[in-house]
C-alpha cells in the first residue's frame, strides 16, 4: 500500500505522519507537494496538521484551492482512503469532502494535551482494530477544532453512524456533541482533531493511535506482526 | 508619503543628533578624525550608531564575556556566529543559542515576544541547521497586577503562536514572578538545532564577486530606532498612522525554514555565507559578513524589495523587518538561488557583490550614500571599560546577623510554598505551547528538563533554562554559579551528561557601577561553575539597561543548557514512580 | 433605550499585514485579475445604553482599554442604523 | 477606475461566538454597565476594478469562493465613498 502524505505550504506535521508511517508502520508513504496536479499511484491519501497558509482567514480555506485539491477530490469520489488530521480535518471541511466546519476553540486559546476519546465507530476502515466505545486516549494540539453543524447535519451524522471519534472525560473545545472526528457517508474520508501519529511509540508514552494505521494498512494485507 | 530631509554632515557635526541614537560625543569624534577623515554623513552616522551599540557591538560587556570558557573539544562552533554547536558524535551537531526580547515584549508583548522566538530560530537556521525545539524563561512582576496579567498572557500567547505555526515544540523553560520585573519583564528565549556536521554553515561573504542575496519577507520601516523607541512614552503612537513595531510572520519564517534547509544541505556548492537578518537588519548582516571574511561589499539599496514608498537609505539600513536572511551566493548560481526561493514563494534579489577593495559601498538612487571601511563599523569600535563597585546592600547584609527559620509548622509552610506563582504549576502556559510536534518529544515541559530524542540513533539530548534573580541579587558570584549548577543538576536527574551552556545576560544600566560589577561577579560565578563542569559556554546574549521604575531589575543571567544521553532509554522524570519505593536524600 | 454603534479596528499604515497579502494572492490567484487589493479588519457592534454616558466616550474607552491596540493598530467607529 | 467594495462577515446568529463573549464580559467587568452586548466580525476591504465585471458579481464570487464559509458566517457589502 502507498500512501501520499499531501504537504502544504505551511504543513508541519507531515514529518510526524511519515515517520508513524515509514519508520514505525514500515509501510511506504511519499511526501507529494500541493502543487502536484496526480494521485496515480496512491492506494490512500492523508493531509497532515499544521498551519497550511499560516491559517489566514481561515483554517485550511486557502488550502483547499491547491492544485492537489481536486484529485483529492476525485480520488476520494473513487472510495479511495482519505484521513484529515488536524489541519487536514479542517481542510477537508472547507474542502466540502466533510460536512460542517470547525471554529476557534471555546477558551479562545491552542490547547496541547491528551484527551480521553470514546470510539463511536469501530466498522471504518481506519478504525477496525478498536473495541466498540473503547476509551483511547490521544494529543490534541490545536487553536480551532470546535466542530460545528447545522442541527440537521448534525442530526445526519448521528443516525448514520458517522461519528468516529468523541471526546470522552471533557470536551475541551466547545465542539457540538463532543465530536473529535467524523467520517464521510460513504465510509472512505475520515477527519480527526486528535493526532493520531503522535501515539504510536512507548517511548513517546502512548501507542493508542496506532491501530488508526494498522487497521488501514491491514485493509491491504498489511501484517499486524510486522511492528516492533 | 512625505520624505524628510537629511542634515548634511555639517548639520550633524554641530546639531549632534547621534546623541539620541546612542553615539557618544567621544566615539562620533573619533569616527570623524580617526576612522573616517571626514565628517560621516546621514546614513554613516546611522550606521554607526546602531552598529556600535551595545545591542550589536558588546562594547561594554566584552570584557566580561572573556571570562567565559568557550572550548573544549566537543565545541565545534564557539560564540561568535548566529549559535554555538556541540558535537554530539556520529557526526551529528547540536546547535544552541538564547536570546532576549525585553525591551520589545514590553512595548507589544505578542509581538514581542513572537519575533523574539522568530529572531532565535532564524539563528539556529542560518548555520544550517533543523530546530527541533524552543524553551523560553519568563520574569514578571507580581501576578495579581492586571497589567502583568495582560503581559503574560500575551507574551505567552505570542511564543505559542510563533513556534507552533513553525512546527517546532516548546518543550520546557522556566517563569517567576517578582515585584522587580514589572515594568520590564524578562523574555528570554532559546532554540535548539540538530546539524550534519558536513553542512555547517557561516555569516561570511568571501570570493570577489560573488553575489549577496537578499531572501525573505520585504523591508519596511518597522523597528527602526527600536531602542529609543522602547523608552519613550507611548501616548502619541494613538494619534499616527506610522508604526515601528515588528510583527512576526511564521508563517513566511516556516517557508524561509523550508528553503534555506534545501539550500544549506543540498546545493552547499551554490552557497558561501548565511545569516539572519536580526537587531540592526541590513546593516549588522551584511557588514559583519564582509568583515569575518576580511571583503569588501558593495550594495544596492534600490534593489532591496521593500514594502513602503519612499525609503531612504538609513531606514533601509536600519529597518529590523522580520523573516529576511542574507545570502553570499557563488557567482554564476544566482539564478538557481532565486528559483529555489520563488518555489517557496518568497523573494530573492541580488543586492550587492562582495569587491577586493575593503570598504563598504552603498547606493542609493543613483548616489553613493555611504563609503566607509568594513572594518570601522565592525572592529574599531572603541571598547568601553566601565567602573565597578561593590553594592552598599551586601555590605550592609554581611553586617546582619544570618536568618533562622525558628519554629516551622512545615504543613502550612509547604502548603503556603506550593501557593507561590514562582512554584506552583505552570501546565495552564505550557498546554497552550505545542510541545509534541515532530513526536521526538520524550519529556516534555513538567519535568526537570525536556528529553528530544534523536532520530535514527539511540541518543537523546536534554535541555534546560534556569536563572534565579534573587539568588544574584544576593551575592552575584554564587549566584551565578548556582545558575550553572541548577541547570547541570536538571540535566543530570534526568539522564543527562551536561555538555555546554548559552545564556541570556539580563541586568541592569552598566553605567551604573554597582550594575556593572554585579554583572561582572555573575559572569565570574558562571565562568566558575562551567570551568569545573566541563560545560563551555558557545553563545549567548546580553541585554543590559533593563530597569523598572528607576531602579534596576534583579540582575538575572539565565543559562539555557543542553546535555547528552547516549541510551534514550535511560531518561529520567520525576515523578514517583511506585508504591514502596525508598526516598533517598543525596548530598549534604 | 438601546443604541448600536460599530467599531471598525484596522492594521495602522505602515503595519506589514501578511494576511491581507496572502488573502489577496489567493483571490487572484482564483482568477480575480480584476481584484487590486484586499485589507482585513474586524468589527465590534457595540449595543449599549446611553443614558449614564455618551456613546462617544463609552466607545473611546473600551476601545483604549481593550480593544485596540495602538501599538499596531487605528480605530474610527459609527452608529449604526436602527433596523440593523 | 478603482472602486473599494466592503464586505462585513459574522457568524450566523445560531452560530455561538465565543469571541464576542468573552468581550462582553471582559468589558462589563471593566466597569461598563451600559455595554449590553458585543458582536464580533471581519470586514474585507476590496479595491477592484469594475471594467470587466460588476462589483456585485466580484463581491458574490470571491465571498462564495473564498472568503465565507457559509457553514457558520453570512456576509453583506457596501461600497466605500470614494474619500475613504
Ligand atoms: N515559561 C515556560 N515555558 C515552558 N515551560 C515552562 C515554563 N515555565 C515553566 N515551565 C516548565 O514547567 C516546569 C516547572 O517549572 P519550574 O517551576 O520553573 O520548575 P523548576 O523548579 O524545576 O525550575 C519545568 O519543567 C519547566 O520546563
Amino acid at each position: 500500500m502507498k500512501i501520499a502524505i499531501i504537504v502544504f505550504p505551511g504543513s508541519n506535521c507531515d514529518v510526524d505522519l511519515f515517520e508513524a508511517l515509514h519508520s514505525v508502520c514500515g509501510a511506504t508513504a511519499q511526501y507529494v507537494s500541493y502543487q502536484e496536479k496526480s494521485l496515480a499511484g496512491f492506494d490512500a491519501v492523508m493531509i497532515p496538521g499544521g498551519f497550511s497558509y499560516g491559517d489566514y482567514l481561515r483554517c485550511g480555506a486557502i488550502a483547499r484551492f491547491s492544485n492537489i485539491m481536486p484529485e483529492v477530490v476525485r480520488f476520494a469520489a473513487a472510495g479511495k482512503p482519505v484521513l484529515g488530521i488536524c489541519n487536514g480535518f479542517q481542510i477537508l471541511t472547507e474542502a466540502g469532502l466533510l460536512p460542517g466546519a470547525l471554529k476557534r476553540n471555546n477558551g479562545l486559546k491552542f490547547i496541547c494535551k491528551t484527551t480521553a476519546l470514546t470510539v463511536e465507530n469501530n466498522e471504518t476502515p481506519f478504525t477496525n482494530q478498536y473495541q466498540a466505545k473503547e476509551k483511547i486516549y490521544l494529543p490534541i494540539a490545536h487553536a480551532d477544532g470546535s466542530y460545528y453543524a447545522q442541527k440537521d447535519v448534525l442530526a445526519q451524522l448521528e443516525a448514520k453512524h458517522q461519528v468516529v471519534f468523541r471526546y470522552a472525560d471533557e470536551n475541551p473545545n466547545g465542539s457540538l456533541n463532543d465530536i473529535a472526528g467524523i467520517i464521510n457517508e460513504t465510509g472512505n474520508v475520515l477527519g480527526m482533531m486528535p493526532h493520531p501519529e503522535r501515539a504510536v511509540e512507548a517511548l513517546l508514552g502512548n501507542v493508542d493511535g496506532l491501530r488508526v494505521f494498522t487497521a488501514l494498512l491491514a485493509g491491504n494485507g498489511y501484517q499486524k506482526e510486522a511492528i516492533r | 508619503m512625505t520624505v524628510e530631509l537629511e542634515m548634511s554632515p555639517q548639520e550633524i557635526k554641530e546639531k549632534k543628533p547621534y546623541l539620541e541614537w546612542g553615539l557618544s560625543e567621544k566615539e562620533y569624534d573619533y569616527i570623524a578624525q580617526k576612522l573616517l577623515g571626514r565628517l560621516p554623513n546621514y546614513t554613516e552616522t546611522g550606521l554607526f550608531a546602531v552598529m556600535w551599540s551595545e545591542h550589536c557591538s558588546y562594547k561594554k560587556s566584552k570584557a566580561v564575556l572573556r571570562e567565559f570558557p568557550n572550548k573544549n573539544a566537543r565545541v565545534l562552533q564557539g560564540p561568535g556566529e548566529g549559535a554555538g554547536i556541540i558535537d554530539i558524535g556520529d557526526g551529528q551537531g547540536i546547535v544552541f543559542k538564547a536570546e532576549s526580547h525585553n525591551h520589545p515584549s514590553a512595548v507589544e508583548p505578542y509581538a514581542g515576544a513572537a519575533t523574539g522566538v522568530g529572531g532565535i530560530i532564524r539563528d539556529i537556521f542560518s548555520m544550517g541547521a533543523r530546530p527541533i525545539a524552543l524553551l523560553d524563561s519568563l520574569h514578571f512582576g507580581e501576578i495579581k497586577d492586571s497589567r502583568t496579567k495582560y503581559l503574560i498572557n500575551e507574551v505567552v500567547a505570542g511564543i505559542g503562536g510563533y513556534g507552533n505555526c513553525m512546527g517546532i515544540p516548546t518543550v520546557g523553560g522556566e517563569m517567576t514572578f517578582d515585584e522587580c520585573y514589572a515594568d520590564n519583564p524578562l523574555v528570554n528565549a532559546m532554540c535548539v538545532g540538530i546539524i550534519e556536521q558536513s553542512e555547517m554553515q557561516k555569516g561570511q561573504a568571501k570570493g570577489v564577486g560573488n553575489a549577496v542575496m537578499y531572501v525573505g519577507a520585504k523591508t519596511g520601516r518597522d523597528g527602526i530606532h527600536g531602542a529609543t523607541f522602547a523608552s519613550t512614552d507611548f501616548s502619541d503612537e494613538k494619534e499616527t498612522q506610522r508604526s515601528a513595531v515588528q510583527v512576526g510572520d511564521p508563517f513566511m519564517e516556516k517557508l524561509l525554514l523550508e528553503a534555506c534547509l534545501l539550500l544549506t544541505s543540498k546545493h552547499q556548492d551554490w552557497l558561501v555565507g548565511i545569516q539572519d537578518m536580526g537587531a540592526a537588519g541590513l546593516v549588522s548582516s551584511s557588514c559583519e559578513m564582509a568583515s569575518k571574511a576580511g571583503s569588501g561589499m558593495t550594495l544596492d539599496l534600490d534593489n532591496v524589495p521593500q514594502r513602503e514608498d519612499g525609503m531612504s537609505a538609513y531606514e533601509i539600513m536600519l529597518s529590523e523587518s522580520q523573516e529576511r536572511m542574507l545570502l553570499c551566493v557563488r557567482a554564476g548560481f544566482e539564478k538557481q538561488v532565486q528559483e529555489l526561493f520563488h518555489n517557496f514563494g518568497l523573494d530573492a534579489v541580488v543586492i550587492g557583490r562582495v569587491t577586493e577593495e575593503k570598504n563598504y559601498l552603498l547606493r542609493h538612487r543613483g548616489e553613493i550614500v555611504t563609503d566607509i571601511p568594513v572594518t570601522s563599523l565592525t572592529d574599531d569600535v572603541l571598547e568601553e571599560s566601565s567602573r565597578e563597585k561593590k553594592p552598599a546592600r551586601m555590605l550592609a547584609q554581611s553586617r546582619k546577623p544570618a536568618w533562622h527559620p525558628g519554629k516551622l509548622v512545615v504543613a502550612a509552610t509547604l502548603r503556603k510554598m506550593l501557593q507561590q506563582p514562582t512554584i506552583a504549576s505552570k501546565k495552564s502556559f505550557t498546554e497552550t505551547y505545542d510541545s509534541q510536534v515532530r513526536t521526538n518529544t520524550v519529556v516534555g515541559p513538567g519535568s526537570d528538563a525536556a528529553v528530544i530524542r534523536i532520530r535514527q540513533t539511540n541518543k537523546a539530548i536534554a535541555i534546560t533554562t534556569d536563572g534565579n534573580g534573587r539568588l544574584v541579587y544576593l551575592d552575584p558570584f554564587v549566584g551565578g554559579k548556582i545558575a550553572v549548577l541548577e541547570a547541570a543538576t536538571n540535566l543530570v536527574a534526568s539522564g543527562a551528561t551536561p555538555l555546554a551552556i548559552t545564556d541570556c545576560l539580563n541586568f541592569g544600566d552598566p553605567n551604573d557601577p554597582e550594575v556593572y560589577w554585579e554583572l561582572h561577579q555573575a559572569v565570574k560565578g558562571m565562568a566558575a561553575a562551567c570551568r569545573q563542569l566541563d560545560t563551555p559556554v558557545i553563545s549567548g546574549n546580553v541585554s543590559l539597561y533593563n530597569e523598572s521604575n528607576g531602579t534596576a531589575i534583579y540582575p538575572t543571567p539565565m543559562v539555557g543548557m543542553v546535555g547528552l544521553l547516549t541510551d534514550v532509554h535511560q531518561y529520567l522524570t520525576p515523578t514517583v514512580k511506585q508504591v514502596g519505593s525508598q526516598l533517598f536524600l543525596v548530598g549534604e | 433605550m438601546t443604541v448600536k454603534a460599530r467599531i471598525f479596528v484596522t492594521y495602522k499604515e505602515s503595519v506589514f499585514d501578511p494576511q491581507g497579502q496572502a488573502i489577496t494572492d489567493a483571490v487572484q490567484s482564483l482568477g480575480h485579475p480584476e481584484v487590486e487589493k484586499i485589507n482585513v479588519g474586524k468589527f465590534f457592534d457595540v449595543q449599549l445604553d446611553p443614558a449614564t454616558k455618551s456613546v462617544a466616550q463609552t466607545v473611546s474607552e473600551i476601545s483604549e482599554q481593550l480593544l485596540v491596540n495602538f501599538n499596531l493598530e487605528t480605530y474610527r467607529y459609527e452608529l449604526l442604523e436602527e433596523q440593523q
